[in-house]
């Protein structure tokens, strides 16, 4: 993409006397600025989302006087947070105090370089772009050891341990389990990665039930690896139910406790950031990235008739135990069934891959997230540990060796 | 093998709790919440039965006073646990006519002054059942923060506590007509303690020196008796041996000075509240009753929105 | 077990340090017991197959008036045989004292140190008597009859009982 | 190997914390994640409650004792309001304790509803708690109705009501009681039965039987000790006897008896009897009657005392009374139930981790404006 860009740049003709390489580095700039953009608007979007989602689980209805709906409120919060009065308390470490929260969000605004939004869209396709991600982001937990330390809060600190802890803890059955993939693949590229997950064929290679040659279609393996994953991956970015290092009804608010107004609003942008980082290395890892589910033009066609048969069937089945009528899946996949059906352009949009796929998949992960996060008590530290050490790490050593096995019944590679 | 189990029950219970929350979260319209301004909580009217007034129902908001129907019993200020009601009054002359009320009640006693303050006011009710003619009644607005209510001369003492905007007078008596009859009380007291003196020293001549500092003494008690009913901050001390729930006149003790004003200074003055006590803001808190229908007829149209509530929502 | 047996068998046990037996005046007929030996009836009373009173209620001062001697009261409840006794003790005003049965009772440890922060009565044996509910700096003791608060407590207006 | 030079660390939890229920002060000494030594400061809230009585008509009591726990402020007027009138030997009408009776298993349900809630908030659980205050609205609406105020009522007075239910009053309940049972099986599916709660809850700060009584813990409480004492049974006040309902006690479901999961599910099986029993004074409430009448005028009991004991829904609710015969009480103490509740924090909240003596602190219920008073 950086090389598009600087080619593109250079395509001007006020600007082609600036060489090649300051036109590298100036795409390289856009590109930095964009990424963080869209890290910063993501985050405001994902708030007002996540109170929403928030507030219909809990039969509230959440921010509604900003805007219609409330839209606006997540702009209104983040200009009050950025006008708030900068507080350094007087025994704080007046360095890492100022660098924690910095440090937190340049590691996982960083990650976002590797990340493809679509075929083309991404700044850096690296060979290593898998073990990239991976590593930048754990650096997060040095800035928030940062911040906990120089907070010289009780709280701060034990949030400080709780998340080092944890996030240590929960690497290594995340690596393993993303290992198990890139066994399949044979390389850390996430372009590769997605590429390989092209086309439609048989659930779990045998079962003839035709779907997406996704990952987590792969074999069973890979499908609990995608929920080992997940989890794994929940309790890295401390969302509930393992946000012990920042739990409200213990430490006050964690690691955090101590920090205000611009500082405050870097932990919660880090926070998103990583949720997103999550969500979408699930959908590229696991989902196929930013392919379409549906393979061509006449896919879409059958998947979304597909789809509407079974929101059909789901709706009479709720209406038959609940007596209630659910329209809005029926009413919205009847929709879209009829403009696949209607409108070959939009149904051949639909087949073919891209951002808006890419969104979607992120999107219904974030979403499972906020669902875990609104319905779950947290738990304990041990029991964390318990969680990390005792199922996840296990399971996710048997997962690579399953798929190892699986491949070799499958045929995929011979000895 | 309890570990497998453990797992299992974990997944099967942690989607059981999934299901509740995705329930909800799929039907936004069962939601609760009000939007409080736009729609406010429907009021359960009901009279309950204290005399004819409509606007007294269940809802204990406000504290209001008819004060045309007060006759200055001050059994609400002895019934008030937190002595947040304070009422001054002087005694009618003898041919003076200050009005009846609804009972059809003489009015005998002056209220020259009827504060309560509604920042330490606990609403416990407990100060309306007492009411023989049924003027002071708690109304359902809630809603009275305000920063334009009638500012009171707020003494030095109570000062620190800075909420002089929630003590609301409700007498009708301008602060002239007061100053008027505080002197007046204050003339008339130290008249009676003049002629008590000279009584007591005429009276006991012989026992010259003992005899006039018990009529000192004396002059002097009265002197602060009259002094505390015109220190609106500073009430009356609690008379302890008050009846319970005094409902009919009869039974009220009036405990007001001793003092008969003058003749001339009889007449009612037919100021207006707002012209007097607070020169500054011209348009001011109208008086009690007044606010009492205010507050009715502001609750009406926001009733009617509450009924409208479920079109309000996002789908 | 009625409060009468209870008290014949105290009076047995313990002579002359029980003193008498209230019952008019009271809805829940009262022992008064010596102070200095209020620990070992309770005991006594807790530990005895008879009596098995295992449960304080409630411990509460008492000050009559501006002259009275104070008086502590031990409401005590056997959740075994569910019968009731009441316990009073009587200790002077110019140097309130009596047992501390926080260590038969862990409940009475609270209570005490409730009843010292209020009266000041002094419970002998306590673990850790200390003000509960008052500042640690608190002076006086704000339920005796002739207590009267200081004007200020630290640069704070204290607000007049009216 | 030179052992590592490690101190224990002191942690004041709260006066303003999340977690500790009001103004609570609890001085933990921590060892790293685990919790040696625990010492709640208390007094934050203290209003003098007492010292006002002794300066208040008996009447005037009333509104203050609602003050003292404002989760359960019914309960507390109708313990109040019976030991005046066991002084006095006021007889009440029929309709008066059935009324009484259903306000104050109303309130229970909705002191409970809060209890449940909270604690779910305190193992991290948020959306339960909304629930159950979207119930307790409910019951608070009723409260509304009939009294005028929604959370302190001065509705029990002393021989009496304040005024008569509305009509309409006992169907809207019997709407409510319908609807309930139904919420509470969502309570059940969303947090009683959940995994990560019952690894929360289960085991956590068991209370023996033993300790329980020792302490003086009452209540809920001490029913998930296992301990059969609910002063509705063992001493039926007001008109408790005429109701058939099953006391709940802990039986250790899911771990050991008395631990925080079984305070928490006693709690949940309470609200059904109380439902029970609301249920069955509707049925009984006479339709006749003035619940006025045996207002006495003038409100002077006898020389004497009395100490009586009510079941609040945080435990046994006494009050000390002493009378000289005048129309100011001479002293009024409260025993206030999660004043020994809490004491016992100590003793069972030891050696275990930072967020279990939050889980603890939780499962016992407490309410700061009554310990402190």
């Amino acid at each position: 993409m950086i090389q598009l860009l600087a080619n593109w740049i250079l395509s001007f003709d006020v600007l082609s006397g600036i060489g090649f390489s300051v036109a590298w580095g100036l795409s390289l700039f856009i590109v930095a600025a964009l990424i963080f953009a869209f890290v910063a608007v993501n985050a405001i979007v994902l708030v007002y989302i996540e109170r929403k989602v928030s507030a219909f689980m809990q039969v509230r209805l959440g921010p509604m006087r900003v805007g219609k709906f409330g839209t606006l409120q997540t702009v209104a919060d983040a200009l009050k947070l950025l006008q708030k009065e900068d507080i350094i308390p007087l025994l704080a470490d007046k360095v890492l105090f100022v660098v924690g929260p910095w440090v937190i969000l340049i590691a996982s605004v960083a990650t976002f370089a590797a990340i493809p939004f679509s075929d083309t869209l991404l700044a850096a396709d690296m060979n290593v772009g898998l073990f990239y991600i991976v590593s930048i982001s754990s650096i997060v937990v040095l800035g928030i050891v940062m911040a906990g330390w120089a907070s010289n809060n009780k709280w701060s600190l034990y949030g400080a341990m709780r998340s080092a802890a944890q996030m240590i803890s929960y690497e290594i059955p995340v690596g393993i389990t993303l290992i198990a993939v890139v066994a399949v693949v044979g390389s850390l590229n996430l372009q590769a990665i997605i590429q390989e997950q092209a086309g439609t064929g048989n659930l779990f290679h045998w079962i003839p039930i035709p779907l997406p040659n996704w990952f987590i279609f792969h074999s069973p393996f890979l499908f609990i690896a995608a929920f080992v994953y997940l989890i794994g991956a929940t309790a890295e970015i401390n969302r509930t139910p393992f946000d012990i290092p920042e739990s409200e009804s213990e430490l006050v608010a964690g690691f955090m406790t101590e920090f205000s107004g611009l500082r405050w609003a870097l932990f919660f942008l880090s926070e998103y950031a990583n949720a997103t980082l999550v969500a979408l290395l699930v959908s590229i890892v696991f989902l196929g990235g930013w392919q379409s589910p549906f393979a061509d033009y006449e896919g879409a066609q059958i998947g979304f008739s597909v789809i509407t048969l079974v929101a059909i069937m789901w709706t009479l089945f709720v209406r038959a135990k609940t007596g209630r009528l659910s329209v809005y899946p029926l009413g919205l996949s009847l929709i879209l069934t009829m403009a696949v059906w209607l409108f070959p352009g939009f149904a051949i949009w639909m087949a073919s891959p891209g951002i808006f796929w890419m969104l979607i998949k992120a999107g219904s992960i974030i979403f499972m997230l906020m669902w875990f996060r609104w319905t779950f008590p947290r738990l304990r530290v041990d029991q964390l540990m318990y969680v990390s050490w005792k199922v996840i790490l296990p399971l996710s050593l048997i997962n690579l060796m399953g798929v190892a096995v699986w491949m070799w019944l499958t045929g995929e590679i011979q000895f | 093998m309890s570990y497998f189990s453990n797992i299992s029950n974990a997944i099967t219970t942690l989607v059981d709790g999934m299901k509740v929350t995705m329930g909800y979260f799929v039907r936004p319209r069962e939601h609760v919440t009000l939007q409080y301004p736009d729609e406010v909580w429907p009021i359960p009217t009901r009279n309950i039965g204290v005399g004819e007034i409509e606007s007294y129902n269940t809802i204990r908001s406000k504290l209001v006073v008819d004060f045309e129907d007060c006759i200055g019993c001050k059994a609400c200020e002895r019934a008030c646990p937190v002595d947040c009601i304070d009422i001054e009054t002087f005694k009618a002359g003898p041919d003076e006519d200050i009005g009846t009320t609804k009972n059809d009640t003489k009015i005998k006693l002056r209220v020259t002054s009827f504060t309560i303050d509604m920042s330490e006011c606990m609403f416990c009710d407990l100060c309306t059942h007492p009411c023989p003619e049924d003027c002071i009644h708690m109304t359902p607005d809630y809603q009275f923060i305000s920063n334009d209510n009638v500012k009171l001369e707020v003494t030095p003492e109570e000062r620190w506590r800075d909420r002089d905007h929630l003590i609301y007078q409700f007498s009708k008596v301008t602060p002239i007509e007061r100053a008027q009859r505080k002197a007046e009380a204050e003339k008339v007291a130290a008249a009676k303690a003049a002629a008590m003196e000279a009584k007591k020293a005429a009276a006991a001549k012989a026992a010259a020196a003992k005899a006039e500092q018990e009529a000192q003494e004396a002059a002097r008690a009265q002197d602060t008796t009259a002094a505390q009913s015109e220190n609106g901050a500073d009430p009356a001390p609690r008379i302890t041996e008050t009846p319970v729930m005094p409902s009919d006149p009869a039974l009220i003790n009036i405990s007001t000075p001793e003092s008969t004003p003058e003749p001339e200074a009889v007449e009612r003055i037919e100021v207006p509240l707002e012209n007097i006590t607070s020169p500054v803001i011209p348009e001011e808190q109208p008086a009690s009753s007044e606010v009492n229908e205010e507050a009715e007829t502001s609750i009406e149209p926001e009733d009617s929105s509450t009924e409208e509530r479920g079109e309000t929502e996002n789908g | 077990m009625t409060e009468q047996e209870i008290y014949a068998n105290l009076s047995s046990k313990f002579g002359d340090k029980i003193f008498e037996f209230m019952e008019e005046g009271t809805l829940n007929p009262t022992i008064v017991v010596e102070a200095g030996a209020i620990a070992k009836i309770v005991l006594y009373l807790k530990d005895d197959e008879k009596f098995q009173f295992d449960s304080l209620m409630n411990l509460a001062g008492h000050d009559a008036d501006v002259e009275s001697d104070f008086s502590v009261i031990y409401h005590l409840f056997s959740t075994e045989l569910k019968h009731y006794i009441t316990l009073k003790v009587f200790t002077s005003r110019d140097e309130p004292k009596t047992a501390s049965i926080a260590n038969i009772h862990r409940t009475a440890d609270w209570h005490e140190r409730e009843a010292f922060d209020l009266y000041g009565i002094i419970f002998e044996g306590h673990p850790d008597l200390k003000r509960i509910l008052m500042e640690d700096d608190w002076e006086g003791y704000p339920l005796r009859k002739d207590y009267v608060p200081a004007e200020f407590y630290r640069g704070m207006r204290i607000e007049k009982v009216k | 190997m030179a052992r590592l030079h490690a101190e224990e660390m002191v942690l004041n939890m709260g006066p303003q914390h999340p977690s500790t229920h009001g103004v609570l002060r609890l001085k933990l000494r921590t060892d790293g994640e685990i919790v040696s030594h625990i010492e709640p400061v208390i007094g934050y809230l203290h209003r003098s409650f007492e010292k006002h009585a002794e300066n208040l008509e008996y009447q005037m009591v009333t509104p203050f004792t609602g003050r003292c726990d404002y989760l359960a402020a019914m309960g507390s007027e109708h313990g109040y309001a019976m030991a005046v009138e066991k002084m006095m030997g006021i007889e009440l009408p029929e309709r008066v304790e059935y009324l009484r009776v259903i306000f104050a298993e109303l309130q229970r349900i909705a002191s409970h509803l809060v209890a449940v809630g909270t604690f779910g908030l305190d193992v991290g659980a948020i959306t339960p708690f909304i629930y159950c205050f979207r119930e307790r609205e409910l019951i608070l609406d009723l409260f509304e109705m009939a009294s005028g105020a929604r959370l302190l009522y001065n509705y029990i007075w002393i021989g009496g009501l304040a005024h008569d239910v509305p009509p309409g009053f006992v169907e809207k309940t019997y709407e409510f009681l319908d609807a309930f049972d139904e919420r509470v099986a969502e309570y059940n599916q969303i947090l009683t039965g959940n995994k990560i709660f019952i690894e929360r809850a289960a085991d956590i700060g068991v209370m023996t039987p033993e300790v329980a009584i020792n302490y003086g813990v009452t209540g809920p409480s001490l029913r998930a000790s296992g301990v059969n004492i609910d002063i509705r049974r063992t001493e039926p006040y007001s008109i408790y006897d005429r109701f058939d309902f099953d006391i709940p006690l802990g039986q250790g479901l899911q771990g050991t008896v008395g631990d925080s999961w079984d305070r928490y599910f006693v709690r949940v099986l309470e609200m059904g009897e109380s439902a029970k029993i609301i249920r069955q004074a509707l049925d009984q409430l006479p339709v006749e009657g003035d619940v006025k009448s045996a207002i006495p005028r003038r409100i002077r009991p006898p020389k004497g005392e009395i100490y009586f004991r009510s079941e609040n829904p945080r435990g046994e609710l006494g009050y000390y009374i002493v009378s000289n015969g005048k129309n100011v009480p001479v002293r009024l103490k409260m025993r206030s139930p999660a004043f020994s509740n809490l004491s016992v924090i100590n003793e069972i909240g030891q050696g275990w981790m930072i967020s279990d003596v939050i889980a603890i602190l939780g499962s016992l219920d407490i309410v700061l404006g009554e310990i402190d008073r």
